[in-house]
């Protein structure tokens, strides 16, 4: 029988089962099918803090959801169109954010007794009607899955593990997704062990066949690729994104990479990727914590490495004194931070923008570093480079500002050009830079450069410029140990100065406002890029007027950011944290920021905002 | 016994000066004053430092390196404001961290002699951490812990190697704590290279800091410095011609342990197995223990490291406790790169950033 | 020599339960199921962490103390959320600094029984600093360190006690670093008591919490865990029925060190004074090494913690290491409040704060 | 030969010498005979970092500036009006500090051609007439003091050493000090060393016989007694009265205090003198690091001690993640750090404040931490127990900014009755505080008091309410592992709002504005106290309005602080950083606060402060 073929525009799928179930796998597959197949994406991976939290608990619960689509897209969505839930935990743990008339299939073969009690369900929902307001697809998924497998001479055990496969190609099905990259991928996969290689991909075909042969499924969908500028695509996560804006950043500085961290949660990866990339002149050092691995990244800068650490909030906090040090000794240091939800501990596995204060000041003493924050996965990329830029060029620490969701979350990017990327070449000092009373040459580590008031960077085994430097007050120029009043006061001014200088050399903050005339500005930073753009393009949709600028640089602002504050009746910032970017623009440019907050541990939501920026437009 | 202990030795494996094949040297003669900063010394008269300052600066010649590829790192504290004083170059950290700064600096810069200068506060209170795992990555460090058994800089707490019950600004009724041995815990720790001597034993010193230098990998030396303000006199007894032959103990690789005024005294192992000081004369010369710097197993290095009294000085064991051959750090990490870049070539950045799942739209 | 060794404990001095002495008791019968939380436990199904809560809660009832007065303090990784499930005072601290929370806490509550959980991350990464000083303090904690040779919680990279070599996602070509061995560095670290056993062997890991608890001081129990998720299998060579017996070396104290299946091996001291394994039909019963735990010189349990080899598990020794007894650091604190205040009476504020250099206005 | 004797009402003296001169111990000495003489008095020590810097060169002088006078007054002074220069290097260091017409007494056997060329004098000053513009008294203080102690069987080292007090006593004839004092504490100071102690008792006594008999000096000079408000009083520096505080803290909570601490400058102080006062059920602990400091800080805390931590900026940057860790907990906890000169390392000896924003935001995540300040050296006192109050009240760590001014600074003390200090008690949990649904009762660690927002405070041995805390997120009340959006995003709401109510619980911030019609107000914090007030005095003095506010709680702002600072055209914010403060004051009140800034490592100078004051009042 030939079934119905509807077109449509956008689809939100979240899949939702166990930590156990492959979730996060299944989703990575179907992301990387809908990729491939060239249609917008953008997607949010939810799971907990336990690497196995118990089976069939809420808390156990891990998720996927990918927002695909025929035109360009900003966000994972607000809320799924489908929900695929391995079991009732998952179901239970998710309802409650669908829209009614959404999609649900669900794994039947787990709906036992026990199961459901396990989460509270009295009777079974898939029966007594509470989900009548939706469009339940019941499937024995895993019975399905082990009947499909009876031919193969595995384990009833690892039949079963088959079921998200299952899940996959129904779904491919019924959204028209390319199969072979999955097909391609399970035999990479388990290349070690045929027999479950065949097993998974013939699982995934059965959920195929499934979707093809069930009355169940009477309509499949069809998503036109999205026409996005043209190039070359692949599609990438924030860490995976950032790692290689890293290497590149190496590559272009013609400079090797050395990076100190210590493992954290959601920064690992950046390590992770970073090892595997030795024959770029990479270093990867696992420190024995923090401190180390920020100390360790500061002595290859002094030997001349572009240095780098990696880690989360709690690492920054344990890494501010030495982070004072770099400030002092005025080496390029790049610090990544992927933020997390704090306070302490927090929540580890899940996104926040809590770290831009703890990034601005958390240290002793008067010691500014700037900040780099990127926007999208893909930005994450152009972020890197941009920070190092600002570190090897002046001579100092630098903040690079992603969070979790950036991280783990992924979209298509546009291949760059590799020759188009900035060349951040440096030049190390080779000559002595001071002429003593006597005519001797001598060299001057804190001589500066009058233009940027960078310090001459002159790496060790350079004959004639042996010097020490260290984290005690020194002299303006010589460098010497100095405890002069005067001199402490001025360094302390310049080292800002230098900071504050940066202004000139960056991008001016851009306002996007087609119609020109709106009164209200909206001013994010960071990931929360996706949702404010989606929000205000709702709003624009209703005929609503918003403007929206979106900082990169944090520390310092951009050179024209007061103008395009003070040209707005209101100013809307909205974070993922109690205020922190509003508090940096109230104090700088005494504008009246109207903070919106949430701290969620997940991003915004696109119709959440449009909603606040509605409001603010009728206040005017 | 001896032969067993040399021999591990024997094959000489990571002996020589292979620790700096990849220094540059120079051809230049140098002397002490080519090591001597401009910089005005602000030790307090009299104190410890200005010897064992003086000891490098004189020793550092025999090297031959070039002296811009040498670098000396410490963290903080009166002793850690060495490098000012050297004309090499240098980093004067933060409290601690020296360890792990240097670690970044020798495992990328394989050219280089990097130095640690550190006290018994700096390196075994806050910086505990990063010294014992330094030991273990054996990195190409040279650590010169200066003991004073207190804080000086901060004008005299009780430190890790203070002796229980010591009476300071911060222990007005005397410390609790139980004193660490530095070399007890570096043995603990993996190290390679353990040795421990004293600032006013510019001999002993000075042989202790060339076989060093010579070490591939972290080599720790714990160097018994006197501060004369805050705890003056701590190591007198290993100082005063009256009693020093008697109480200290000098090791020498592959040589019977014997010391004492005519080596009256020798170490042996007791009945129990334990190390114990006895008079040659009655033990006879066969019953003394033999050093083995190099031995694999370094139980007889700890052993060794337990015969002194930390209160008294009495029966202090000076030299090289331990120095073994194990891969460093910075050659390992060096050799993955290469091994890496030859088997895969050098990366290629366009081909990395685009993977193997890409599409195109036109 | 062992009755010398035997003799250097048998005063008793520390034995028995002076450790809890301070702590109160309980009359009502306590049974397992009263340490247990309501807390659903989310470790991953067949943990090893799993039979190492079972061992804790089924070995505390033992102790009859009032379970409002144990305190389970912990850092951060998949062991430490293990005050979660005991029903107990409980601490899910920071990463690595259980030992110091727990520092003060033990030393200004001599009625508490303070537990540190933590794994070998925890303890040797981060913690390691915390850690030595808690031991050489001789603090009033038990130490259960997990040492799965893994970062279980951020998902398997290698850890300080990972063999060289170890292929994880941080080090896709191998790690470069030399491992710790728990036992020694704990040793070097002047610990008064340390000990080894493993998550699958219930009545051996509860006779050594039966040993540390009654420990008078810090006591440091290495508990070898499986993580059958990151580093799975670690440990099979030590469980395996076919292999356990002739790699695990069980030591038990005034025992003659004897292993292996009808135990046909045993330790010795070999020629060059060194441990060494033998068959004892070769060298005889009277050979052998006698394990003395409690012998003041840490260099025979020194020697034994240089047995294993970490990478095989070969000649692996479990049990109680070192045992001796050691002021303890909270006792003697409080000793000293005690002191003070019956030399001076207790403190009078107003006469503090005037001081004797007062004039008056009027 | 009977002299004349003047009557002056006030006097800036300034001891400059060696390291090794004991100038600290000669002013120490002046300061106490002067304030046991009752007049009123401010003092300002200044040494290197090093312990004894090499003899007669600059970076080596140490010197200690007392000012006393027969009225209440704010400041060390902002020129020394006499100046005791030990030596060439003393003499040069200190000069440009000096109005025209100071008297100068200076030690002449130490200008030796090498000691003169060694600090660049290529002639002899005291020769040359550059000091024509200064009343110098050369006095060979050295050859004196040897002669005086001719008699003693002594080293002439020790006769030399002795010249500080033959100083000393010169000093105390020419201001009629009282010399018992100075007397005892010789003789017991050198207690087991009697003939050195009757040395310099001779030495003492010479020195102000060398006054009473030489032609040198014609006049002496007597300062009256200040007429301060009735009470008892004594001199005492910050550190000590910090000390005092604590100690205070801890009987009036009828808490044991357990302070976990590493020693750093200019903080180990309060360390060595808590360290005294065991008897007062007082542990101190020195720790491995500053983490353990803190740690073992809260883990006492945890077991229902007064819990304090002490140290300078460096140690704060190091604790940021416990502090984040006690937030999370909500345990009483004190933090106090002593400031000095930063970044980094900076200037260990010299004052700054410029820790304020690291207090405010140094750690990850949402993390609110109120703030105290002490304004002087006495005032260190109550503000250590203002923190502990609210530290025990709210459950929450409490930062204590002191700085190094303050620490080592010292003024006259009205000490206060014991009985009127604030009751610090607290009541621990003792009782499950929560019924399930089943009737059960149970103890809920989350569940907060409806006024304060604290939560309960159970200690270990209570029977019944075992339970357990951690950094990561937990359910609001029931405080078990908690992930929920909601939950997440509440917590940190109202752990800010416990913060935040704090402000319903101070003192309003008291405006001092004599005339009531000022425009102009000037707000500081911390130990600028003084010098504003000093400065505020002087403008009036000549005729000028100026209003001045003194915070005393940085987070929160006293409730009333938005409507004092409406109140005036023009806001001066004076800080020992880039402006710290004045950033908080533009962000919460969006008032163009006018930041004055000094980053010298010392107080403000009164006629600096009056200076800006004034133009700022004409510029109105
Ligand atoms: C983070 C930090 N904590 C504390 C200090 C204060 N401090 C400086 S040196 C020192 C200890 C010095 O002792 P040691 O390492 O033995 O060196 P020494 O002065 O005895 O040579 C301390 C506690 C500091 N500078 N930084
Ligand atoms: C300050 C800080 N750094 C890093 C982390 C991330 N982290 C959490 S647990 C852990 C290591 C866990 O390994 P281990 O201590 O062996 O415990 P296991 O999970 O294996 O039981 C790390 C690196 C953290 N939570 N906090
Ligand atoms: S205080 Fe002690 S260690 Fe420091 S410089 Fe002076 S004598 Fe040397
Ligand atoms: S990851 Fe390993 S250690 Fe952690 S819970 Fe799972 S099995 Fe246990
Ligand atoms: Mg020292
Ligand atoms: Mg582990």
């Amino acid at each position: 029988m030939t079934k119905q073929v509807k077109q449509i525009d956008r689809v939100v799928i979240r899949f939702a089962g166990d930590s156990g179930d492959g979730m996060q796998l299944t989703g990575d597959r179907f992301t990387s099918e809908t990729a491939s197949f060239g249609n917008d994406l953008s997607t949010l991976p939810n799971f907990p803090a336990e690497i196995r939290a118990p089976a069939g608990t809420l808390p156990g619960v891990s998720s996927f959801q990918l927002h695909f689509a025929d035109h360009d897209i900003l966000t994972p969505g607000d809320a799924p169109t489908v929900l695929v839930a391995m079991n009732p935990a998952a179901l239970k743990a998710n309802i409650r954010d669908l829209p009614r008339g959404a999609e649900i299939i669900v794994n039947t073969d787990e709906f036992s007794k026990r199961a459901m009690a396990k989460v509270g369900y009295a009777t079974n929902p898939l029966e007594d009607g509470s989900l009548d307001a939706y469009n339940i697809h019941a499937v024995p998924l895993t019975t399905l899955t082990v009947e499909s497998l009876a031919a193969f001479d595995i384990s009833k055990k690892d039949a079963e593990r088959a079921k998200n496969m299952f899940a996959l190609g129904l779904l491919s099905w019924l959204y028209h997704r390319p199969t072979e990259s999955t097909i391609a991928f399970l035999q990479k996969k388990f290349a070690k062990l045929p027999v479950i290689a065949e097993a998974n991909v013939a699982a995934f075909k059965a959920g195929w066949n499934f979707g093809e042969t069930t009355e169940g499924f009477a309509v499949s969908y069809e998503v036109a690729p999205a026409k996005l500028p043209a190039g070359t695509y692949r599609n990438i996560t924030g860490n995976l994104a950032l790692a290689y804006g890293l290497v590149a950043a190496g590559q272009r500085a013609e400079l090797p990479v050395y990076l100190g961290s210590y493992p954290i949660t959601p920064a690992s990866d950046i390590l992770h990727e970073l090892a595997k990339h030795k024959n770029f002149d990479v270093r990867t050092f696992q420190a024995e914590d923090e401190i180390a691995g920020i100390g360790a990244a500061l002595g290859a800068a002094f030997g001349g490495a572009l240095g780098i650490t990696t880690t989360s909030g709690p690492g920054v906090a344990l890494k501010s004194e030495a982070i004072g040090l770099a400030v002092s000794l005025e080496l390029p240091l790049l610090i990544v931070d992927v933020q997390r939800g704090g306070p302490s501990t927090g929540l580890p596995t899940k996104t926040e923008q809590s770290d831009l204060l703890q990034a601005m000041f958390g240290r002793n003493g008067e010691a500014p570093v700037p900040i780099v924050a990127p926007r999208t996965a893909g930005d994450c990329f152009d972020a890197a480079i941009e920070a190092a830029r600002i570190a090897l060029k002046y001579r100092t620490p630098v903040f690079l500002l992603s969070d979790g969701y950036l991280a783990n979350g992924s979209e298509p990017w546009r291949i760059p050009n590799v020759d188009d990327l900035p060349d951040l070449r440096v030049e190390f000092a080779t000559e002595p830079n001071h002429e003593n009373e006597d005519g001797t040459k001598v060299f001057w580590p804190y001589k500066r450069d009058p233009e940027t008031l960078a310090r001459p960077w002159a790496v060790p085994g350079t004959p004639g410029l042996e010097h020490r430097i260290g984290g005690i007050e020194k002299a303006d120029g010589i460098g010497t140990i100095n405890y002069e009043p005067a001199n402490h006061d001025f360094m302390v001014r310049v080292r800002q100065a230098k900071v504050d200088g940066i202004a000139k050399d960056i991008a001016e903050l851009e306002v996007d406002d087609p119609t020109g005339d709106a009164k209200v500005l909206v001013v994010g930073w960071g990931s929360t890029y996706g949702p404010i753009a989606a929000g205000v393009r709702r709003v624009r949709a209703q005929g609503g007027k918003v403007a929206q600028a979106h900082l990169r640089h944090l520390n310092p602002f951009p050179a024209n950011t007061a103008e395009v504050l003070k040209k707005y009746d209101k100013v809307i910032v909205p974070e993922m944290n109690l205020g922190q970017l509003a508090l940096l623009l109230r104090a700088k440019y005494l504008v009246d920021a109207i903070a919106y907050n949430q701290v969620r541990g997940l991003p915004f939501k696109a119709e959440e905002l449009a909603h606040v920026i509605q409001e603010v437009i009728e206040s005017v | 016994m001896s032969e067993a202990s040399l021999s591990s030795g024997a094959d000489g494996r990571g002996r020589g000066l292979p620790a700096l094949a990849l220094v540059p040297k120079t051809d230049e003669k140098q002397s002490m004053k080519d090591f001597k900063s401009d910089q005005e010394v602000r030790w307090c008269p009299g104190c410890g430092d200005y010897a064992i300052l003086a000891a490098v600066q004189g020793f550092l010649p025999e090297l031959g390196l070039r002296k811009e590829n040498i670098v000396f790192v410490s963290g903080i504290g009166c002793s850690s404001r060495f490098p000012y004083y050297m004309n090499t170059y240098g980093m004067h950290s933060i409290h601690g961290r020296a360890p792990a700064i240097a670690t970044g600096l020798a495992s990328s810069r394989q050219d280089l002699s990097v130095w640690v200068v550190t006290g018994d506060g700096d390196a075994l209170s806050i910086g505990g951490n990063h010294l014992i795992h330094a030991l273990r990555r054996n990195v190409n460090l040279k650590i010169l812990l200066f003991n004073n058994r207190i804080y000086g800089l901060t004008k005299g707490q009780y430190s890790p190697t203070s002796e229980t019950g010591k009476i300071t600004k911060s222990t007005p009724l005397g410390s609790l704590d139980h004193p660490f041995n530095p070399v007890s815990i570096a043995i603990g720790a993996e190290a390679t290279f353990v040795a421990r001597t004293i600032d006013s034993d510019r001999k002993h010193l000075t042989s202790v800091l060339r076989e060093a230098a010579a070490h591939p990998g972290t080599a720790l030396v714990e160097i018994y410095q006197n501060c004369n303000i805050f705890n003056d006199g701590a190591f007198d007894q290993l100082k005063d011609p009256d009693t020093r032959d008697d109480v200290t103990i000098r090791l020498e690789h592959g040589q019977p342990v014997k010391f004492g005024t005519d080596l009256r005294y020798g170490v042996v192992r007791n009945a129990s197995g334990q190390l114990d000081v006895a008079e040659v004369a009655e033990v006879g010369e066969d019953a003394l223990l033999v050093h083995d710097a190099h031995a694999e197993n370094p139980e007889l290095a700890f052993a060794l490291s337990r015969l002194g009294d930390l209160t008294s000085n009495y029966h202090t064991p000076i030299g090289v406790f331990r120095n073994v051959e194990r891969p460093v750090y910075d050659t390992l990490m060096a050799d993955q790169l290469a091994a890496d870049t030859a088997a895969r070539g050098a990366g290629d950045l366009a081909a990395l950033i685009s993977g193997n799942d890409t599409w195109t739209i036109s």
